[in-house]
């Protein structure tokens, strides 16, 4: 009942701007690393990059998460459990993929243990090159994903 | 009361890449088995259809995580080795900076990271905010935060940037002084005593039977490190000492990490200090001729492996690592025999395992 | 009997109830304490915190409101295995079972006589004491009822820690009520009018701030909720709304928890009047000086969070067994030793 | 005589039949190939008698033209600053060794990814379960020399394309 109940909170039109506003400046990222990216994952929450600035930081449990940050490649082993971290995250939900090796499997193209590319596994938002990229990067591919946000739901 | 199976992780915010199986007996830990190979990709084939060459960047991303600049250090080595090739003494020097530098970094992450084990969050950010000093300069020397592909076969490929030298000295200066207040604020605090003192205790027989290497083992009193023992490079041309701690608990095995810090910092000083002219990089074949060599260097984590078998083409017929968290991987379920859960993440993160180096 | 209220009671009672120590001031104080909490915090930890939200510039203070409105929106997962209706009633008994104390503590007084407090009680103080042992049992019944291991364990910890820290608590308000001779926290502050508690029981007042913090799990106390080794503990299952009551809950109790301290040692309300405030309302300049005492108290207990490790269960055990407790009753032996020379001051005989 | 030889010299007296070569490669570095059957003993030896109590890493090559299998373990004395690879050769159709378990306790895990690694059973290992593959891997061991990557990355790319429904 009190899905319902948010169902039709979430449809009313005129709210729809102060919802999208809210959810873009408080994605609470997942601790889940899944490849080598990860100190940068470090570096862009602690200080000097700091990503709480933007209302982005990393939470403890996954059931209040709204965004996985894929952190470099993903092996077959990591990719199991990265779909059923992915389908125990509350709606509404969002995915970064981070450095080619999430985008394409990059330098791991041959491997046998990587899955080529994280968008086999999650629907991607936004998508970061480099390996790794800076942490600068990390934010802007934040603050794309804030944009796309503020659209979502609306006209065109 | 009935035994718990626990299951810990990959998706935990301590444990990063690993899983741990636990055997939880109200509070108490009876048994850990971890759950290794989430970030398996296979780098030992996938260098034998690499040329020696193309494997550099791969074999980087070993340990991109902190400490490339010192993985990569040993493979050079052992193609060198083969080759009979002499490398410039000034691209032996450039070589040690990075590889020092990266070394910083590396231990003032691992202090980060241990004291998010214990919850103090004020010093998770304080060696993060310093480590983006050394990863400054680090960029500056090599065009990279955090993987460099900067060493290669035969020398360096850049030179030491104007200005480069005394920025490095002042950040230097300034590092020691800040050392201070981690002091201050971790190693002397008394409830971060509490929780780390006599917690873990790996006992050097016991270590050395496991075949732990790097700061855990010193830190239980064996004074063993490659850099003295068997120098590389131009580490037998300077003056340092190798930190030993005493107990062999969680606390020295952090205390060993800082106070290779302010090593590491003694030899950055020497090593800019000396650094001759002359070239940076020698050419060399892309060939390497039939043979086998195996070579160790003092990683920041410890004693890094690297055994190759060549066949006299230019890809490698057998590349083995021996990467070092692998090897303290065996600590951990050690250590972890009837310890409070609250002690977990403390004991894994004073070993200071890199799943990357694990899992390779 | 129903008692009839004239009109302006009425109004009062409204007011009383929905804006200031009813709803709206918990609610406000969580919200400022949130942003507070994170913005002081990044402060030592050499970041900036929230910035770009809100209105005023560079200062994220819309921040809680975002994080309130995107949680609202999450989508509200309930464990396959859980105990629904525990499970589901538990988030909301915690927030009102923390809200409540809010009603008995008085906040300032008024001109006419009687206390600016929603129902006064001769016998306020016990009333708080037994909200308060309350707590643990919402705790367990949620960790318990989600079914979660990561949940239970959390539990279990909440349960003995609130239940080990609530003796040495009540045994220092023991030597307050000694001191002062009344359970009534208005009279308590009464008799705090010459001199506050806070000089005459220092050791008493350590004690309760430690035992409080350890109550509200708050860092080095805050094992119940530690994410490094029980991912966040007995709400660790909890989305959207749900987490986001308990998440308020905590603020409430923190509310409470400061209003109780600065009513029992810092001499609640008293203080110099001040002009301006007065003049607008008489009850403003008590609520003024009421508001600094506990905004000192909540900046204290946020500092634990940026300077402390937190501490093993074992050890957080002991020190609540073997140190607080003998401290408590060291402080009960001083006070009754001492009493007959600061009797007469405290209580004005 | 050097450190290195007087081991050398030492295992050859001790093992004469057992020593297929002993050599020393370099400084710090002896090679000693021994008979499959006798690695327990040798292993012992060197543990016991001659300060080799470090291990270092287990390795496996694959010799596929000579249908052998070299199992390689490398062993460092913290005294004598000498690494030893005690190495022995084993057929490729039925790999099996006796484990080193009770010797160096730290083979535990070289022991267990070099089976998974080259399929090679190690007789008296405690667990040789699946370490780092994929829990559903089912090809041959991936670091033997039969088991092939990808040449291109092209088949993958088509078949993406086929999925997403033309470019």
């Amino acid at each position: 009942m009190l899905e319902k109940i948010r169902k039709s909170f979430m449809n009313i039109k005129l709210l729809r701007k102060v919802f999208n506003w809210g959810r873009a400046w408080s994605l609470w990222s997942v601790h889940l690393e899944t490849g080598c990216c990860g100190p940068e994952d470090m570096a862009r929450a602690c200080a000097r990059f700091d990503t709480e600035r933007f209302g982005t930081l990393p939470f403890p449990t996954l059931r209040e998460c709204d965004l996985i940050f894929v952190t470099g490649f993903v092996t077959k082993k990591m990719a199991k459990r990265l779909k059923l971290t992915y389908e125990q995250m509350p709606e509404p939900k969002y995915v970064i993929a981070i450095g080619h090796c999430a985008i394409s499997g990059g330098l791991w193209w041959d491997s046998y243990s990587v899955v080529q590319g994280v968008d086999e596994i999650l629907p991607v938002d936004v998508y970061v090159p480099g390996c790794p990229p800076r942490p600068e990067a990390w934010i802007q591919g934040i603050r794309m994903l804030q944009e796309k946000i503020a659209k979502e739901g609306l006209k065109k | 009361m009935s035994v718990m199976k626990l299951s810990m992780g990959p998706q935990h915010p301590i444990t990063g890449h690993f899983r741990f199986i636990l055997d939880v007996d109200g509070d108490l830990v009876l048994k850990l088995e971890p759950d290794i190979g989430y970030t398996h990709r296979g780098i030992e084939k996938l260098a034998e259809k690499r040329t020696y060459l193309q494997n550099l960047p791969v074999i980087e991303r070993v340990n991109s995580y902190c400490d490339s600049a010192g993985t990569m250090l040993g493979y050079l080595e052992a193609i060198e080795e083969l080759m009979g090739l002499e490398v410039p003494e000034r691209a032996k020097y450039l070589r040690v900076i990075a590889a020092e530098l990266n070394r910083i970094a590396s231990h003032l992450y691992a202090a980060c990271l241990f004291s998010v084990a214990t919850g103090l969050e004020t010093m998770l950010m304080w060696p993060i905010n310093d480590r983006e000093l050394v990863l400054d300069l680090l960029e500056k020397l090599t065009g990279q935060r955090i993987t460099y592909t900067y060493q290669t076969i035969g020398g360096v490929r850049f030179d030491m940037p104007e200005g480069f030298k005394e920025e490095a000295l002042k950040r230097l200066d300034y590092l020691e002084k800040r050392t201070e207040d981690y002091y201050k604020m971790l190693l002397w605090n008394h409830t971060f005593h509490m929780r780390t003192k006599k917690v873990g205790i790996l006992k050097p027989s016991d270590a050395i039977k496991l075949g732990v290497v790097g700061p855990n083992l010193r830190a239980s009193g064996v004074k063993v490190d490659v850099r003295k023992d068997e120098p590389y490079e131009v580490y037998d041309k300077f003056d340092f000492s190798i930190p030993t701690g005493k107990n062999g608990d969680s606390y020295d095995r952090l205390e060993v990490r800082f106070k290779e810090v302010e090593q590491s910092i003694n030899i950055l000083r020497q090593a800019l200090k000396d650094i001759p002219k002359g070239p940076i990089k020698k050419w060399a074949p892309p060939i390497v001729p039939k043979g086998e060599a195996y070579t160790r260097v003092e990683a920041a984590r410890g004693e890094f492996g690297y055994y190759i078998v060549a066949d006299g083409t230019m890809k490698p017929y057998r590349l083995k690592m021996s990467p070092p968290s692998f090897r303290n991987l065996i600590a951990l379920p050690h250590l972890c025999k009837n310890v409070p859960l609250g002690d977990i993440p403390v004991i894994y993160i004073s070993l200071d395992l890199i799943p990357m180096d694990v899992d390779r | 009997m129903i008692p009839i209220l004239s009109f302006s009671e009425f109004i009062e009672l409204i007011l009383k109830v929905l804006i200031f120590p009813g709803l709206a001031f918990p609610l406000l104080f969580a919200m400022i304490v949130i942003w507070f909490e994170r913005k002081f915090l990044a402060r030592i930890m050499l970041r900036i915190g929230p910035l770009h939200v809100g209105p005023l510039n560079r200062t994220g203070l819309f921040q809680p409101i975002a994080d309130f409105l995107k949680l609202i929106q999450k989508e509200i997962i309930v464990p396959d295995n859980a105990y629904k209706f525990l499970y589901n009633i538990a988030p909301i008994m915690a927030s009102i079972v923390a809200s409540m104390s809010v009603a008995f503590i008085p906040y300032a007084p008024k001109p006419d006589g009687g206390y600016w407090m929603i129902y006064y009680t001769p016998l306020s103080l016990l009333v708080i004491l037994a909200i308060f042992t309350a707590r643990p049992f919402i705790m367990v019944g949620a960790g318990w009822a989600s079914n979660s291991k990561y949940c239970t364990i959390g539990a279990l910890r909440a349960a003995l820690q609130l239940l080990a820290y609530e003796v040495p608590i009540t045994l220092s308000l023991a030597s307050i009520v000694i001191m002062s001779g009344t359970f009534d926290l208005a009279k308590i502050v009464e008799t705090q009018s010459s001199i506050w508690f806070i000089i005459l029981q220092p050791i008493g007042f350590i004690v309760i701030l430690i035992a409080m913090m350890a109550e509200l799990s708050r860092r080095p106390f805050d094992i119940p909720l530690a994410e490094q080794e029980v991912v966040f503990g007995w709400p660790t299952e909890y989305t959207g709304t749900q987490f986001a009551l308990v998440m308020v809950s905590e603020y409430f109790d923190l509310c409470a928890v400061t209003s109780l301290i600065t009513v029992l040692f810092l001499g609640g309300w008293s203080g110099p009047v001040i002009p301006l405030l007065n003049d607008i309302s008489p009850i403003l300049s008590g609520v003024f000086w009421f508001f600094l005492k506990m905004a000192i108290l909540t900046v204290i207990i946020i500092m634990g969070r940026g300077i402390y490790p937190r501490l093993r269960i074992d050890q957080l055990l002991d020190t609540g067994w073997t140190l607080l407790i003998p401290l408590a009753i060291i402080q009960i032996i001083i006070t009754l030793l001492t009493a007959q020379w600061w009797l007469p001051l405290v209580r004005g005989a | 005589m050097s450190v290195e030889e007087k081991v050398i010299e030492s295992v050859k007296t001790r093992f004469p039949e057992d020593i297929i070569e002993a050599k020393v490669k370099r400084k710090n570095r002896v090679s000693i190939s021994v008979r499959s059957n006798r690695i327990y003993d040798i292993g012992l030896f060197l543990r016991d008698e001659l300060g080799f109590n470090h291990i270092t890493s287990v390795s496996g090559v694959d010799y596929i033209d000579m249908n052998e299998l070299e199992v390689i373990y490398t062993i460092w004395s913290i005294d004598k600053k000498i690494l030893a690879s005690l190495r022995t050769k084993i057929p490729r159709d039925n790999p099996t060794l006796k484990s080193l378990i009770n010797v160096w306790e730290g083979v535990l895990y070289h022991e267990r990814e070099t089976w998974e690694m080259f399929g090679i059973k190690f007789e008296g290992h405690p667990d040789l379960s699946s370490l780092l593959l994929p829990e559903e891997w089912d090809g041959p061991p991936p670091l033997r020399k039969d088991f092939l990557l990808p040449e291109t990355p092209q088949e993958k790319l088509e078949e993406k394309i086929k999925r997403a429904g033309g470019w």
